[in-house]
């Protein structure tokens, strides 16, 4: 028997013994604590953030499936549906950015094709420390090679993401992979053992000593002693990931298959109980069945193994030859290890002898959550700036080239030209732009896909910060021509035990609901982060908003690009005196704090119908929206992108560096053919979206001047070569000296 | 024109080159496991994907050339069947020796993905004869062992034969160590046997052959093979 | 001038899939014997170094700063000296 | 059981690609000696043979067929019986 200090060196508390106790109405014995021990672990068992994500919207009309399965699924018409998800190896790839970054990502790929649906892309939203430090580029170039790897040898494109760099995240950096499938709405498969007498079989990999704790790993803060947990890091295997994916569509083609389940965090424990629990059944299984990769491996070991690219398969009695026999054609184990049965526990024996019986739904889900203290940090008090004491530079050129030559705002092409983005033939707007967009094949329908979060925001404000990742993921779906239907988030934060960490999550969340219930687009999946934090420097929050869109017809897709001389270019929305929380303040002043751009939701949602509108009616030749580094970058990314220039002009009572580099939110650029612009104007009018005309598309330089009562207060004018080498080289210029 | 795109455990572009063979150019086309075998005859065209054979573990492609459908492969190449090779296709058949030389990492260790421009150096192959001499053409690429190797003598045996087919090259044609994206011998993009009916190649053209992905250069490579296929059974025998 | 050999593997019990698709290839040719593969690294590095012993102390700073990642792989390594 | 250690290295006048990229890294790290860097592969077999003559015989037929590439590496090997 295990007592409670076999529980407190496994990572129990005290109460949580006595809950098992008291569910077993014993004490549990070793392995069982063990089991115990990894479910109720922080990254399994969500039992600090429960509560607070119920506040999410995770239902609507397109919903199918919601969040508590392995993914989301949205209906997207023509019987299709998109599934997804994204999750968070921040843990790992800090110990061993290679690795570390390419097992997230194959088991974010598992959690799509464990619904039957075939991956289609994948996204990765990355966040470091500063890129000047050698373990940093150790890092970056570690983790984006380990993407690279494995998300190109399974030939699923990786099509989008962001890449950060602050000091925040030095210690801890961020990896959050986000995959996205496509499944026939008839043929979602679910992650249930249902059935008594139905066969449980274990498919793919053999089982090693990989990731031991692997899930307990990443409920703590990284430390000094975190490299001692070797074990913790597995090695993908990409190509018997691709060889499990092939064999699992191919199985899932058939009706008597009843679940599937991915084995990731929590190993065979956790696929066994949770496919129980969702069933309300039980489980029995005999862990000498399971194929092994090591010898001498103990019970304990095989069922908490992380051992990558391991599915269990739930099968009606009578069907394990079929699936056998799919399985040998890819070369690849399946075999029996148990059944289904009626009385809701989960037994595990050795050879015939039960060496394990829990209630299975105790596992899954009777860890007690934890309601923890909030309360609002101090610096949030003091982060006003007063703006008169900020002189504004006298060469704005100067200003504009430094940001577009910071590693937050300049080309990402040095990562993802390491991503294979074309295969399978469907990537119509590659990365670069706002929002990746793929076409359906066999339909005239497409998907828009992006990630986003500004961590800095929800630092200096998490309720703002929190609304505006939503915003400005629906806004880079919206200026690629698709309407957004649903969001899968991962929720990055410190240790959830200091109230002020809880406080920054607790209001991101609030702030992430409030958009995303404003502008109709459910939460339908997600994943929690928390401990990213070493020695007091925690990270900035940072709670990435995974979002898809659909566009009904493809060819009315748009782009961020100029695209031809003479067209005029207008800004929708209005523009803001704000410079808080700006890359400028930070990067260029060099003053960290204000408060992050304030977004009006209401007006927020009239812009995006508005460009919405405009797109589908094939008025305009492209969009693009202003975020980090405000109007100029926009404009100036818009000439880079369309290798063009750009004249004009503002009239304005904003201070010129606001003007130009503000961050004020609900902004969007468009060019447009000049004919269109009246008809482009009533329909702004008709949807109460306030218009500016800004100026022409003009080969040669990019040229903008800030005009008070007709005065010339600011101007900005150089030529689109210099521009573009700034912004397109520099992270390369970083990382590769 | 009857077609074979050939599956390696660890292919991926074999739904593409399927994609586009059938529906795109229309002609009837299988998918060939690689445990299978076939008759020298069954095809007129045989694509070898793109793709990670066996992971690329040991060497890109040093694996996938013992699998059975190789050895049917093998035979149809004797009987003059046109085969071509794309990325993994062509390191698979430099391992198989159908191509001389060998593939090494890219020289900067990185995976590329990105369009490349190309300088189509023969056009009197069916695969190319749709294309002009000296055009220059923007295909994609996306590989992490595309740094084309072989000796000297058998560089020049290639030049001499006229057996070079693509040249990485900028958007104006030059031919220089800044437009080769992996360190190839001479810039070498693709190469083709002395019989002329096997091509390799690490560029995708069959990921440029829509309208829809904003380039169709690769597609006339398709065309050329049609061209050729359908000459010959049209009025030759 | 010293040669210095380096050996670097995955720790045992770490995953290997290298060495198991090369083990089920060899099979597959016929080498129906082989029980176990594992591919690792062989590093050379020539260190212009006169002494032996201060070449060992370089190479192995160079395997624990950057050859080997401690936390998945083991090296060991051979020095010989090229001038003797 | 016989254990066969493999060594398979690019062939002298074949430029190394990864030995390159070390090379660089190591200097950059502060070990400005380093001459040359290559950077091959270390391939363990553990074959169920007893005979070691008739291993090593298995052993080249392996490398040839499979585990090198004569265009552009070399291979080496040991084997050690580890019954002895
Ligand atoms: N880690 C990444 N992986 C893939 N693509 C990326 C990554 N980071 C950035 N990108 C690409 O670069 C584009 C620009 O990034 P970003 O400046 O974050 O865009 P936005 O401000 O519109 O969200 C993204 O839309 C994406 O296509
Ligand atoms: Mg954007």
């Amino acid at each position: 028997m295990a007592g409670r200090e076999d529980a407190k060196k496994l990572g129990l508390a005290d109460y949580e013994y006595d809950e098992i106790v008291k569910t077993l109405g014993r004490e549990p014995n070793h392995l069982e604590l063990g089991m115990y021990s990894v479910m109720w672990s922080e990254h399994c068992s969500y039992k600090n953030s429960k509560p607070v994500l119920k506040r999410f919207p995770t239902s609507g009309p397109r919903v199918l499936q919601g969040p508590g399965e392995n993914a989301g699924i949205v209906d997207i018409g023509d019987n299709l549906a998109v599934v997804m998800k994204i999750e968070s190896h921040n843990h790992p790839s800090a110990v061993e950015p290679y690795q570390g970054a390419a097992t997230g990502v194959g088991g974010i790929i598992r959690d799509i094709f464990t619904m039957g649906a075939r991956p289609v892309a994948l996204l990765d939203s990355l966040r470091f420390g500063n890129p000047d430090e050698p373990r940093v580029k150790y890092l970056f170039g570690g983790v984006v090679s380990g993407i690279a790897d494995y998300g190109n040898c399974m030939g699923i494109p990786t099509v989008g993401g962001e890449v950060y760099f602050d000091d925040s995240y030095r210690d801890n950096p961020l990896v959050n992979a986000m995959c996205v499938g496509i499944i026939r709405c008839d043929r979602i498969v679910r992650g249930k053992a249902a059935g008594v007498g139905n066969s449980v079989m274990l498919v793919g990999s053999a089982t090693g000593r990989d990731g031991m704790h692997g899930a307990s790993f990443a409920s703590e803060e990284l430390s000094e002693d975190s490299v001692a947990k070797r074990p913790s890091v597995q090695v993908g295997d990409p190509f018997t990931e691709k060889l499990l994916l092939e064999a699992c569509l191919e199985l899932l083609q058939n009706d008597w298959v009843v679940g599937v389940q991915d084995l990731g965090a929590a190993g065979l424990t956790s696929a066994s109980c949770e496919t129980a629990a969702r069933a309300e059944s039980g489980i029995e299984l005999d862990v000498s069945l399971v194929p092994r990769r090591e010898e001498n491996m103990n019970p304990y070991e095989v069922m908490i193994s992380e051992s990558q690219e391991r599915m269990l398969v739930i099968v009606e009695k009578g069907h394990e030859e079929d699936v056998r026999k799919i399985f040998e054609k890819w070369d690849l184990n399946a075999v029996k290890i148990g059944t289904v049965t009626a009385d809701g526990m989960l037994r595990i024996l050795e050879n015939g002898t039960v060496v394990a019986e829990v209630p299975a739904k105790s596992l899954a889900d009777g860890a007690p959550s934890i309601k923890r203290e909030s309360r609002k940090p101090f610096y949030m008090e003091d982060i006003d700036i007063d703006l008169s004491s900020i002189e504004i530079p006298e060469d704005l050129n100067n200003v504009l080239l430094k940001l577009l030559s910071s590693p937050n705002i300049a080309s990402k092409a040095w990562v993802y030209q390491q991503y294979d983005y074309t295969v399978r033939t469907d990537t119509v707007v590659p990365p670069g732009s706002d929002a990746a967009v793929l076409r359906i094949k066999g339909t005239k329908k497409g998907i828009a896909l992006t990630t986003d979060c500004n961590g800095y925001y929800c630092f200096l404000d998490p309720y703002e910060g929190g609304k505006q990742a939503v915003a400005e993921a629906a806004r880079n779906l919206v200026v690629s021509g698709a309407k957004p239907l649903a969001i899968t988030d991962c929720l990055n934060f410190g240790n959830p035990e200091k109230p002020e960490v809880y406080y920054q999550f607790e209001k991101c969340v609030d702030g992430m609901a409030e958009a995303a219930s404003f502008l109709g687009t459910p939460v339908i999946s997600g994943n929690v982060s928390f401990y990213n934090e070493t020695k007091d420097n925690a990270i900035y929050p940072t709670p990435v908003v995974g979002m898809v869109g659909l566009l009904e017809d493809v060819e009315k897709r748009c782009t961020m690009e100029f695209k031809k001389e003479g067209d005029v270019v207008v800004l929708l929305g209005d523009n803001t005196d704000e410079l808080g929380g700006s890359v400028y303040l930070k990067e260029i002043i060099g003053l960290r704090g204000g408060r992050p751009p304030r977004l009006n939701l209401d007006v927020e949602k009239k812009v995006q119908d508005c460009c919405l509108k405009a797109i589908e009616l094939g008025l305009i030749r492209s969009a693009h929206d202003v975020t980090e580094g405000g109007l100029s970058v926009a404009l100036a990314e818009s000439c880079i992108a369309g290798n063009i220039g750009f004249s004009g002009e503002i009239e304005t009572e904003i201070r010129p560096d606001a003007l130009l580099f503000g961050e004020g939110q609900s902004r969007i650029i468009m060019s447009l053919p000049e004919e269109n612009l009246s008809l482009f104007q009533q329909l702004a009018k008709e949807l109460d979206v306030n218009i500016t005309v800004l100026g022409f598309v003009k080969s040669g330089n990019f040229k903008l001047e800030v005009k008070m009562k007709g005065q010339n207060v600011g101007k900005v004018d150089i030529p689109v070569d210099k521009l573009a080498l700034s912004w397109g080289n520099a992270i390369k210029w970083k990382v590769e000296n | 024109m009857k077609c074979a795109v050939i599956m390696f455990p660890g292919s991926n572009c074999d739904i593409d080159c399927y994609h586009v063979l059938s529906e795109v150019l229309g002609q009837p086309a299988e998918y060939v496991f690689h445990k299978e075998k076939f008759g020298p005859g069954d095809f007129d065209l045989i694509v070898l994907p793109g793709g990670f054979s066996y992971g690329d573990y040991l060497r890109a492609g040093a694996i996938a050339r013992f699998s059975p459908a190789m050895d049917s492969v093998l035979k149809a190449a004797e009987a003059g069947k046109l085969i071509i090779g794309i990325c993994n296709g062509f390191q698979i058949l430099l391992e198989a020796k159908l191509l001389p030389g060998a593939m090494k990492r890219n020289r900067d260790l990185k995976f590329h993905c990105h369009d490349v421009y190309l300088r189509v150096d023969n056009d009197e192959t069916p695969f190319t004869r749709l294309y002009k001499k000296g055009e220059i053409i923007r295909l994609p690429i996306a590989h992490g062992e595309g740094n084309y190797y072989a000796d000297v003598q058998t560089i020049e045996k290639l030049k001499a034969e006229n057996r070079v087919v693509f040249t990485y090259c900028d958007r104006d044609g030059n031919v220089s160590d800044a437009a080769n994206p992996n360190g190839s011998v001479e810039n070498i993009a693709g190469i083709i046997n002395e019989q002329g009916n096997i091509l390799g190649m690490m560029p995708h053209p069959e990921r440029s052959s829509e309208e829809i992905l904003g380039n169709t250069d690769g597609k006339r490579l398709f065309e050329s093979i049609l061209r050729h296929i359908e000459g010959r059974t049209t009025y030759g025998r | 001038m010293i040669n210095a050999k380096i050996h670097v593997r995955f720790k045992s019990g770490v995953l290997d899939p290298q060495g198991t698709a090369v083990k089920g290839a060899l099979k597959h040719l016929g080498f129906e014997n082989v029980v176990d593969v594992r591919v690792g690294k062989l590093i050379e590095v020539k260190l212009d170094a006169a002494d032996e012993k201060d070449a060992k102390e370089q190479i192995k700073s160079m395997c624990e700063k950057l050859l080997a990642n401690p936390v998945i792989e083991d090296y060991s390594f051979e020095t010989q000296n090229l001038e003797v």
